[in-house]
């Protein structure tokens, strides 16, 4: 069976270590953030200027001026840390940031990544995405294996415009864990009940499959 | 040094159809509603306007979308907008769209009196198109000019008379890069204080960067996703 | 008679205007906080990371935390905010401070000014003086009109090492008020009991006297 | 997430002979006085400091160079110091002169992730030798390149176990640049204060740039200059 959006996040929170700064894009990214494993800590960072994101509020407690990078109303946490857009942009450009996890439309066999942007259709722009990707130093894209026409999103080369370019690190789609090396996705590991075939079917860009290669656990 | 103007209507005096203005704030959090609202009142148009975002419908940047104000929006994310796609898809409004940490650090650059800087966001991309492109340390990096504006309009939690300048949590964004980049900034406080209140070590923007400051009223803050939690 | 330092810092404080933000050197530029007429209100900025500069405090309640950029302890005035030294220059190079006020060595008829190295002596360094003098935009320098040997301060070219090129606009000195001029040094003003003669004689760059020269008041 | 180690001497740990250090403060004020008593007993030498002073001969960086650690000072004012100007002229110790806000927005452009930046301190003068010179907008700029370090030892005020720092007054100077431009930041401050008691809003330095912290003991922050006024 292929991994639901939970079970995504799930399987990208066991990258997660302890100490790490971490920015959780929209999406299934943001569920991570409800798996973190027992004894790991980390620090959530929110583009817009917070670091130490919290969970949401209360029913009552919501504050117009303590939102995330989508719009949503969050709490802080003891340890949290206001600045302005400037600096956040800054150490995440600077390194400072651990890990990014995103969402993506197409991933390429390089680590080149698509999420902004579909020709003919209203472009509503790419936010944070161009710096996150270009400057993160660990990029992980969380996301589906296929788009709902059924057509790889991991391909040879992105069809649509790039977001940036030989920059994800990891891939983990509801098919499997990739990660991006010089031979094009490297798949560590297969979802619970799909196949390596379901998986070399479905990826369009190079692929090899790791010797130890495995299924998931959770 | 009383920097003090009664309201809104005051504060924009000045402000004229064609000229490009910055407003701070990210989504509908940390917006000079007070501002907006007056330029709204006072009609200018064919502003070029350097905001993160462009409101919804019917708040925010939105409100002069709805009245033909804007020719150009400088921004990172234009969605949750119908009437704005609609003038898009026209071709009676203009964007430019620029990668979040560009745009802040661009403001930013302006207010350190850097005229360009080194970044590396669009790389590789259509956002690299016609920019220079240099490589530092075996990375390439884009040359990306300092923004500056006629006017700058922010909004801050509190103030006082010498312009000083205190926001509240991630209200700041990009309130206080653009205080620093205008011309002439304009600061709309939610509560303005006798000089001396605010710490000297709590201070986010010094007076120095702002021209003119007002109490503003009837802050709706609006919430553009709410999301909460159940208490067990 | 020729001005006193505090005389010099006297005629410079006519200079200020309401609302002004000024950045004092040290030495004479320093005792020009002494002399703002009255009603004129500015804000004193120092480099290390000031705005609002008080006097200095009163014996025994000195603080090693609040210095000024010539690492003497002063106070703070209400409205007064520290920023860090990056911010500091920062609003110095934007053109947010009104008036810069230093001393100098030399100073050319173009505007020129040398006031940091002496070839064959030890160089202490510029600190923040070419910071202040590319950017400031407008620039009084405060200095004697001859140094100890009785030699010009005001000369055609620096003979010592540059601090910024083209940037003094205004020169006080004990003889007199100079601007600095397509044509050289224009006398706008002469000391009480210094006469237009001992100017020409005391100035080796071009100089030349406005039609509307008078006598300085206090 | 728990960065606190017991002292001085843990913090700076790591620290070796030949590498290059940015030490916080301006003059005598705001500098890591633990820290740097606990580097004159560990003995490491050859070091380069960037700091914007060099202490006095008794205090501050002044205790290094007595020991003959500092190979190379980069700062941008190193008088108020016999033994400094011993080793300069006798040829033991390398300086390079750097205009105070270039040094502090060099350490600034490296916490920013910004390769280079475009400023106009020295512009004409001997600063500019053997620089990049371009012109923006009718101006010269000389291209100045960011700075790193091995290791950033900043002093604070107030800090927590997280890493967040708050400055005292103009104690601030350039710690908070350089926090931002250790590849291993260290800080001591003079209160460690338990995590969330620092306000969110009031934190001027975000603890993801800060590495080890602790707090520092018997502080002497002398006064270099002690000016006041009689009361009358």
């Amino acid at each position: 069976m292929a991994l639901n959006k939970e079970q995504i996040a799930q399987r990208i929170a066991k990258e997660l270590q302890d100490g790490f700064y971490v920015n959780l894009g929209i999406g299934i990214p943001t569920l991570v953030a409800n798996y973190i494993p027992e004894g790991v800590n980390v620090v959530l960072q929110s583009e817009n200027g917070l670091l130490g994101m919290g969970p949401f509020p209360f029913e009552g407690d919501e504050d117009a001026d303590l939102i995330n990078a989508g719009k949503q109303t969050i709490t802080t946490l003891p340890g949290s840390a206001f600045f302005d857009s400037a600096m956040s942009f800054g150490m995440i450009r600077a390194g400072k940031v651990d890990l990014t996890v995103l969402g993506a439309m197409e991933v390429s066999d390089n680590g080149d990544i698509a999420n902004w942007k579909i020709p003919g259709k209203m472009v509503k722009g790419m936010g944070g995405a161009m710096d996150l990707v270009a400057a993160a130093k660990n990029i992980i894209v969380a996301m589906q294996h296929t788009n709902p026409k059924g057509e790889s999103k991991l391909l040879p080369k992105c069809s649509l415009p790039l977001t940036g370019v030989k920059c994800v690190k990891k891939v983990v789609t509801d098919l499997g864990v990739f990660d991006i090396t010089p031979d094009g996705f490297r798949c560590l590991e297969y979802a619970p009940g799909v196949t390596i075939d379901e998986i070399k079917v479905k990826t369009a860009g190079r692929l090899v499959i790791a010797d130890d290669v495995k299924e998931m656990t959770f | 040094m009383n920097k003090v103007v009664a309201n809104a209507d005051e504060a924009i005096k000045g402000i004229e159809s064609g000229m490009t203005l910055m407003l701070g704030g990210f989504g509908l959090c940390g917006i000079p509603e007070n501002c907006i609202a007056a330029l709204v009142r006072k009609g200018v148009n064919n502003l070029t306007c350097i905001s993160n975002n462009a409101g919804v419908d019917d708040f925010g940047i939105g409100l002069m979308l709805q009245q033909k104000q804007v020719k150009k929006m400088i921004s990172s994310y234009v969605g949750e907008n119908a009437e704005f796609e609609r003038q898009l898809l026209s071709g009676e409004l203009e964007v430019e769209l620029i990668p979040q940490g560009t745009l802040a650090t661009r403001c930013m650059a302006s207010g350190y009196g850097m005229p360009a800087v080194y970044l590396l966001a669009g790389v590789g991309t259509e956002v690299a198109e016609g920019k220079e492109v240099r490589n530092f340390n075996g990375k390439d990096y884009l040359l990306e000019y300092a923004f500056d504006s006629d006017f700058a309009i922010v909004k801050a939690w509190k103030g006082d008379a010498q312009g000083n300048l205190v926001f509240k949590d991630t209200a700041r964004n990009f309130n206080p890069m653009m205080a620093m980049a205008g011309k002439i900034t304009i600061a709309e406080v939610e509560e303005l204080v006798p000089v001396g209140e605010l710490h000297p070590n709590e201070i986010h923007t010094p007076g120095i960067y702002v021209h003119r400051i007002f109490q503003g009223t009837d802050y709706e803050k609006r919430i553009e996703q709410r999301t909460t939690r159940k208490k067990n």
